[in-house]
């Protein structure tokens, strides 16, 4: 979609609500909004997309309370900012918005989390992305290193950049908005997006790029947006397999559910943002009992981490369930570093080698 | 064997003033200070049981004045029924006499101890006689008697007695000095309230060196004088009967309904059935195993509890109620008279009232009010099982605060009568823990303890709702203004809005050209009729309605309109003018009207 | 008026039984569980005083068996010196008799109630009357009484009275029975424990039921019997004075000197002349008023405190710590028996204990053990002043962890001693809150509570010496392997490091090529005499320092050298052999030897 | 210095190390070893460098403990695994030394920061950096944008990058080690290193750097070592003024303190790592004040951190002493974006123009 096209249809949704908020009031109705039910048990797989999105339950938000009518307070500021940022064609992040509320008087926010929330609403409501608000992520993109190529507009025109060639040994930043980038050509065979910088130094310095053509990708913990939006555009553009590589531990499986199945905070931008196709590669808990790698004992968080993800639509599957019941089982977590203590070779020569044909991948 | 000779020559009896003198923290006599509180309140519990035995309205006059270094001479005189001049002498001047101690009812005084002690304790630090003046009749004369103790026969000792003049008709007055020290005073006037409280009926006048306090009577009620009853048969011990038993020359049923509570001629018979006895038997001549098993079918057949209709006084939940309302004022209390109940043959009642709010300390423990007999406790709070029963009852499920003792802004009282109140020591400080006794005040705890809850809630409930509605109505007319700016349309009107929201009636003042509008919208859930007063410079000569009347002064005009306005509707008013003064709406109460002055 | 009339008629006196029958409590009968241990109480400390005062070592046999349905028979026989059978019914049959109430010098019993007590329980409960057995001397008959009281009057009711044939010399049986459960024998046990760790020269037999129990004495010496005073002058009060002035017929500076403690004549001249009397004033005749200014003198004087090493008896702290070490093995005793001070003219003595670790209890509030006037106090600790100052002693600065009591494997001990110990009431269970006292106690304890934490802090310094060097050398050897294979050499030998860490005697022993080495390195501070004990398969023919002797056993060789070790020096032996077997080092302490296998 | 020297003079300064250790326990001595304190109060202004180091004081770790034993043990293990290291020519992560140390029993290291702590005193023991070990940070390089040239040796060859016009709009990544980095050309005035990635945007998205020939660069908050040295080696090489804008609150005057003295944990490595020439531009406790800028409350912990700033040698200026007191007695803190509520273009257009100018800068 253009950008005049989205701006467009960014305009007409957010008007659309303040009208429906006005004709309420005009009838001596207390102003409300509908909205999807934000939690695991409203997410629901979308067979047509093969993505989880947001299901049928859906809370009525009414101004009878004070907290309530703050927040649709809030959300007409919010709605009335976007408008003036579309109508002047700017944009700010949600920190500079945060601030900017400072001159909103009771309709200011009390926490960044909170202005958060409330563009998460409104691109529920509206069904635009935040993008389409001009609202930029405070959050930097990640690092991509491999054989691909790919043609970014900047400021000083466009940019043809190959992922190995024209770039430094740290990669290729990920801008944070990566909806005008264009996937130009690969030569790679699939890609491996890992959760440590260190890992992903050490399958550079290893060369693991060029001995197994594979692009690189540093997701730096909880992957932004704009990291997400990149996988799922290389996976539909050179449907190329994704293979995510984190820590054995239940925060790191949410690290690859968000990649493949979406955020539950961001489920109504599924579509976009998720790469249902990304698979799992490690490090599963299988892998620190056959390889006996140095652990860690779950903490009591974790266990109840784990717990909550068996009960996880995103995680209901055979290979799941038998993984996450023998670390409960195990009552360890391991980090994939935790691979050095075989020397540091044995992740690119010996684990991944073996891990990737076992899963048709090489 | 030499030594047991010589030991039995040591041996010798010892009298019981001898035994208190030594003993003298057994009385409440242990420092100067508590004295003065152990003397008046002896003195005054005696003046309140002879009013009561009188039946008059106790008048009681309490002075307390510094005479020399560390000597206070304390005065309590009454308007009781006097004493005749040969019983003043054992009344002052002996311990362990008196008239109450071998009867069973509510008393104050009970052994026959207390007043004595004060006149053995002031014979002991000041070295003086105790002065008593008394006189039973407007027909009989004074008499003025100097009173001491003998202390090794614990007999009374007359230094003087005299006739004298005095111009009360009927009444004692005791005056008696003794070492001591004033620092107690706030103890002392707090001891008075609190006998004031559970004695309604009462008035004391009081003067401490310069200052005069009176504690004024909420009850013109005389008090039933509890009347003594025979003992329960399930209250009795073996000894006690072995001792009636010989002492009697009745026959075995007769013995059995006259001297026991609620035993009838049928229950005795069932009682000397159950013993292998005859009825006609002479009790004198039963056997000791006779008795025993007479005593043991007394107490396994069922007997109604005893009468403590006529034995036992309590105050009563409307005097209690009224009592704490005239010495604190509290936004919630509550009473609570329990059925009465027994503990070994002991006919008892507890009462108890939960105070909330009002003047009471925000902070901090809860006040406590114990009381015995209509008797304030004043010391050993610690040590009382009423201290006890009010700490284990689990506080926080009635949304008080608690950490052992209740916290907040709370005030307990728990009255305990009985015609034999369990007290820890002969001080009379502090109840002791019997487990019937406890379970009532518990009960009762816990029963005032609900009703607390269920007003703190409805008080929460009722704020918590409108500073709900309150807060959303302060943001709705933003929402309007900031959506009207975002649609590009004129600012939508919320006010019905807001009158739904606070279900109430909503009036409202507001100039627009020069025109006055007054609107009143009744959002509330019933019809209702109002009067609008409109204080204004505007005289409203033309107004839509015309107002009932209109009053000027100094320029001011005062419009009053009357009317009816039915549930969810509007009343309007309109009329040339400048607007500003004042609004005001009577007729409904203050929670349930809105006044706004949209121009301000 | 006819009311005072009628109310006159009601009047009467009170005797005591009947005052102590309604009050059962303040004498510790309220209930049949307390009533067994109240007896045996008061039936022991009669015994424990008659004994001192013959000086006989007591040997107290106690017995109870149950008689009938909740019925138990308490004996209590002692080696005393037994009641003339004239003074018999007095003692048991009265309440307020006794020879021991007018006198002042410690002892347990004192008020002439408590035997009484039971007995008049007894008589209330079970009715029947107490058997008392008693002989004076081998030439006196022994005499059998049943006795009661008769309460309207409080005198005693021979029920029956013959001679009885007795094996013992001297001494007084008695023989109670009443309305009890033993469901408190566990608490029954613990205060004969008690009892017998503050009267180490006592015996106790002990039959419950069907079992036997001994408390065994720990010191043969009989103690000293408390001899009487003479009040002190400054513990006197105006009437006190008054009356022994009434009853003296000497001169003012006599009666000072023979009826006071501590009066000389000096002293006695400067009352008088404090008072402006006259030394040779016949006493008798002073006025009311001298009698005043006489008592301000008397306590204006300086007057040294009374004479407390006849009139009481403390235990002493070596056989506090000798008791004490009987009953409860711990790591820790420390003993303080305060010097004697004085309230109120009373004097006393404070003495406490603290005891730490054994058998403690490692968790919950430290064991708490009372004592007055050796005397075990069983109830009512909360209401004590010993346990008020025990909370408030700071505990945590002795590191104690503490949470109002002091917790974990801690006893404390307090004994108070007085000619009048003041009671909070007359059960004499708990101490009263008198600040000379509690000063007292609070020092003992501050004082043994320092002594504690010395204690403590060189037990934990000494163990966390020895665990930090012990942990260092776990790393040492550790370190030189890799240091060693990093600058690629030989790895280096870190005995002399550890030895040197650990201040000790290291024995090893080792094999290397068929050679058995053993080596005793000396890192103590001081020269060392040892024998080394090394058992095994070789022989050790040809050591190159031959053993002291050597034997075998099932082919087993046990070597033996002796030797003086300077310190830091090293001995060491070498023969041919195959090593293992047992190496053992004799003759220096456990904690200053380490003995290493290094082929293990 | 060439790779060949600086391994040979790593391999010599620890094997004095182990030697001297062997030679104490040869002679029955417990082995021990002297190091600087490390804490401020023993930091040193060094005039010949101009940067702050650790000054006389020293401490003497004995191993007559069991902590400082254990402690000697686990660097006699660390000196043995990079002698290992400097043979095989091989280089690791921290993290994968510690994972590796999993191997050394009771010289395991506990945690992370154990293993970091100890490579910081054997760096100032044998006065070797890390890089000299072939340790390599575990922390990403931050990224710069703006008118230089830098040629990077890679796996693939040598690399010449613009770092406007040869990148995407993120900017170039900094790798983590830029020693063998050259500094080839520019044609700036001046470097903004800004801690938040919403102002480095905020100035690429308004143009900053083309309007006034900057390079700006995102610190991404506690400056790594990389991107220190890299400030480091752009004002010794090109002579630029570096400044520093960072939120107005201690911790960040913090990051200011490292990139311009050094960190404390790192003064041995001052003379590498820090800028002594670098100003704090930004934000000034005197803007909040100036500017009336949102803020918020000092926390008791924040009250801490200036108090101990105001007896940190590092701040010991009137113009520190000026703002920390000001801060104190406001009792206000405030962060760079709060510039947002006066306006998306306030800090362009306004504060930055001023600052600059009044620092001399423009």
């Amino acid at each position: 979609m253009s950008k005049e096209e989205l701006d467009a249809r960014s305009m007409k949704a957010l008007m659309t609500i303040a009208s429906a908020w006005y004709d309420q009031m005009k009838a001596g109705d207390i102003p409300s909004i509908s909205l999807p039910t934000r939690t695991k048990y409203n997410i629901e797989y979308d067979d047509a997309s093969e993505v989880w999105k947001y299901g049928d339950k859906e809370s009525l938000r009414t101004a009878a309370t004070a907290k309530s009518a703050t927040h649709l307070l809030k959300m007409a500021y919010v709605i009335g900012f976007v408008k003036q940022q579309l109508i002047e064609n700017r944009s700010s992040t949600l920190r500079e918005m945060y601030y900017i509320s400072e001159g909103w008087k009771r309709a200011k926010f009390g926490a960044q989390d909170e202005s958060n929330f409330l563009v998460e609403d409104l691109e529920i409501i509206s069904d635009v992305p935040r993008e389409g608000f001009h609202l930029r992520p405070e959050e930097n993109g990640a690092s991509i290193y491999g054989p691909m190529r790919i043609r970014e507009p900047t400021r000083r025109g466009l940019k043809m950049i190959h992922c190995q060639d024209d770039v430094g040994s740290a990669g290729y930043s990920i801008p944070n908005n990566v909806e005008n980038l264009e996937l130009v050509d690969h030569d790679a065979k699939f890609v491996i997006a890992m959760e440590t910088g260190g890992m992903y130094d050490r399958l550079i310095e290893n060369g693991f790029d060029e001995e197994h053509n594979a692009i690189l990708l540093h997701l730096k913990g909880q992957p932004a947006r704009s990291t997400r939006r990149l996988l799922n555009r290389i996976s539909q553009t050179w449907n190329l397999p994704i293979l995510v590589f984190t820590d054995g531990d239940p925060w790191s499986y949410r690290i690859y559910a968000s990649v493949a199945y979406g955020a539950i905070k961001s489920a109504h931008m599924s579509e976009l943002l998720a790469t249902p196709k990304a698979q799992f590669l490690g490090l599963q808990p299988s892998d620190i009992r056959d390889y006996n790698l140095p652990s860690d004992k779950l903490s009591d968080k974790d266990v109840e981490a784990l717990n909550a993800e068996l009960t996880d639509p995103r995680f209901a599957t055979d290979y799941w369930k038998k993984q996450i019941n023998l670390q409960l089982e195990l009552g360890l977590k391991s980090e994939q570093q935790a691979f050095a203590a075989r020397g540091l070779d044995f992740v690119t020569k010996k684990y991944l080698p073996a891990r990737l044909s076992e899963m048709g991948v090489i | 064997m030499v030594l047991a000779e010589e030991l039995a020559k040591q041996q010798r009896s010892i009298s019981v003033a001898e035994f208190f003198e030594k003993n003298k923290h057994l009385l409440g006599f242990d420092s100067p200070t508590r004295g003065v509180i152990t003397t008046i309140k002896e003195a005054v519990d005696n003046a309140l049981d002879a009013c009561e035995e009188a039946q008059v309205l106790p008048d009681i006059y309490i002075s307390i004045k510094k005479t020399g270094p560390e000597i206070f001479r304390i005065i309590v005189e009454d308007n009781g029924p006097g004493i005749v001049p040969a019983q003043v002498p054992f009344v002052f001047g002996k311990l362990l006499y008196g008239s109450r101690f071998h009867q069973i009812r509510q008393t104050r005084g009970q052994q026959g101890i207390g007043i004595s002690a004060a006149v053995l304790y002031a014979q002991l630090t000041s070295g003086l006689p105790t002065v008593v003046i008394s006189r039973t009749g407007v027909k009989e004369q004074a008499h003025k008697f100097g009173i001491q103790i003998k202390i090794e026969t614990n007999e009374p000792d007359v230094i003087s007695e005299q006739p004298f003049e005095w111009d009360r008709i009927h009444g004692t007055r005791v005056q008696i000095e003794f070492k001591s020290t004033m620092s107690a005073k706030k103890k002392l006037l707090e001891y008075l309230r609190y006998t004031s409280i559970v004695n309604p009926h009462a008035r004391f006048r009081v003067e401490l060196d310069d200052e005069a306090f009176t504690f004024e009577r909420v009850s013109q009620e005389v008090i039933a004088c509890p009347v003594a009853i025979q003992p329960h048969p399930h209250g009795i011990e073996f000894g006690q009967l072995k001792r009636m038993a010989a002492a009697s020359d009745e026959k075995l049923i007769d013995f059995l309904v006259n001297g026991f509570s609620r035993v009838g001629k049928k229950t005795a018979q069932e009682m000397c059935d159950r013993a292998g006895l005859k009825v006609t038997a002479k009790v004198a001549g039963l056997s000791a195993d006779e008795l025993k098993n007479l005593l043991a079918a007394m107490q396994a057949v069922a007997v109604p509890a005893p009468p403590t209709s006529q034995c036992l006084s309590p105050i009563g939940e409307d005097l209690i109620r009224r009592g704490l309302d005239k010495e604190f004022q509290m936004d919630f209390v509550a009473a609570r008279t329990r059925p009465s109940s027994v503990y070994s043959g002991h006919p008892f009642v507890v009462e108890a009232a939960i105070g909330y709010g009002g003047r009471l300390e925000a902070e901090g423990n809860a006040t406590i009010l114990r009381f015995a007999n209509r008797v304030p406790l004043m010391y050993q709070q610690g040590a009382c099982a009423i201290t006890e029963c009010i700490a284990n009852v689990n506080w926080k499920s009635y949304n008080i605060s608690q950490q052992g003792l209740p916290l907040g802004p709370v005030l307990i009282l728990v009255h305990v009568a009985s015609t034999n109140v369990p007290f820890t020591s002969e001080s009379k400080d502090a109840i002791a823990d019997i487990p019937e006794i406890e379970k009532e005040i518990v009960l009762a705890l816990q029963d005032l303890g609900r009703e607390l809850k269920t007003f703190l809630s409805r008080r929460d409930r009722n704020k918590l709702a409108e500073d709900r509605a309150r807060a959303v109505c302060a943001v709705i007319p933003e929402i309007a203004a900031k959506v009207s700016e975002i649609v590009e349309k004129p600012v939508v009107d919320t006010t019905p809005i807001e009158g739904r929201l606070m279900r109430k009636l909503i009036a409202k003042k507001w100039t627009r050209d020069g025109k006055v509008t007054i609107e009143a919208n009744n959002y509330t859930a019933s019809d209702v009729e109002i009067s609008v007063y409109d204080i204004s410079a505007d005289n409203a000569a033309d107004a839509d309605m015309p107002p009932a009347f209109s009053t000027e002064m100094d320029g001011q005009f005062t419009k009053v309109w009357k009317m009816a306005i039915p549930k969810q509707t509007v009343w309007r008013v309109t009329y040339t003018g400048k607007g500003g003064g004042m609004l005001d709406i009577r007729g409904i109460e203050d929670n349930k009207k809105m006044v706004v002055d949209l121009d301000v």
